[in-house]
């Protein structure tokens, strides 16, 4: 199983800090169309995504019990 | 820990002295406040989160970018979550430096390089509403999902 | 008083404390200590002498000209007078502005301006001897026994 | 009267923190001229002056009461 994380707007979207998905071998780019056919208001135009507290491209495969995150455009500072 | 993130006030002092030492002779900080007027309109307070875990790894990455840059620096990061009022400090940089240009210059890095990778998020609260913040650079579109190269941890 | 000399050591938060507006989301400190080694000569303590009420006019004046240059922006200076040991504060210098890359900016003007025209001295003590520091930014010579005419009060 | 003011490596030279000595109608150079006679051991080379806290010019006239001072390159900050 995998965490996933929403942060910022998405939270609001999602309506949970964190949801449980089996997400194993699936691409970032796969998960990402999962959550968007899920929750039908969330847009991850801009987010970005990352595995295990790193930066994550589209491409990249997903482990069993990495926690992904969906990361907005920051505004820290 | 030299790079933190705080839901009680931040103390600037307790910032300052992880980055003192004996071969530095300037410290340059950089405090965060907020402000009550962006763009004209009135902020009442904001809301930080933050991914706690991630945006420490992230200021200790953005640490270590320094040190390797200017030679000799000392860096030192705390950025506040949570309620925010008008003046408060959001987040403060500490960077020695053996001479002061570096200093300056380590500092404002710090700075904009938060605002690029340090996954933490601002929401701010007006007479009339309330909305996220999004990326305040506005130069940086993430076509691909994530940061350039030079974004990212090497 | 926002312009100061002291005798006593500084402490960082009073400064910091007098720029704090609602105004101005940024606040930069510039900290300059004393370091141990400058040109790999071994500093056991300085002595800083001022021409106090001058140095006052002339902290003020700098001040000042930041005000006018940086739209919306405050400033407060202490300087430190006598016998200062390795990481002594020396001086403080605090501006806030409404936006961060003016913070950098003014703040680096400030220190600039002090080492132009601010009558403070430092003598550095080393093992072997004593000597009265020259001005430290070794571009100015003064033909005409005085400041360019950008360097004086207009 | 004039109160002539000495600093850092000048004070050590002159041997005082201030003298006091009629320099009025004289020009700073006038004066730089007075205390160099008095003072085989003072060197002016670079050094700056001020009437009343104001940086002054070698042509600049002293007045009654002027304090002057002779401010030597500065090493603050």
């Amino acid at each position: 199983m995998n965490k996933i994380l929403f942060f910022a707007h998405l939270r609001d979207a999602v309506g949970e800090e964190s949801i449980m998905m089996d997400a194993k071998g699936k691409t970032i780019a796969d998960l990402k169309q999962m959550v968007l056919e899920t929750y039908k208001s969330v847009n991850l135009e801009n987010v970005m995504t990352a595995i295990n507290e790193e930066f994550a491209s589209d491409e990249d495969i997903i482990h069993e019990g990495n926690e992904i995150a969906f990361i907005p455009p920051v505004s820290g500072g | 820990m030299n790079y933190a993130i705080s839901k009680e006030p931040i103390h600037v002092q307790e910032v300052i002295d992880k980055v003192v030492q004996r071969e530095a002779g300037a410290i340059t900080t950089f405090i965060g406040t907020v402000r009550e007027l962006t763009h004209g309109k009135k902020t009442l307070y904001l809301i930080y989160e933050a991914y706690e875990s991630m945006a420490v790894k992230k200021l200790e990455q953005i640490g270590n970018e320094i040190k390797e840059r200017w030679h000799g620096s000392e860096v030192a990061i705390t950025h506040r979550v949570g309620k925010l009022d008008i003046t408060d400090v959001a987040v403060v940089i500490a960077v020695s430096t053996p001479h002061r240009a570096d200093a300056y210059e380590a500092n404002r890095y710090a700075i904009e390089r938060i605002k690029e990778i340090v996954p933490i998020w601002k929401k701010e609260h007006w007479e009339d509403g309330q909305e996220w913040i999004g990326n305040q650079l506005e130069t940086v579109a993430y076509p691909k999902g994530k940061p350039e190269e030079s974004d990212l941890n090497e």
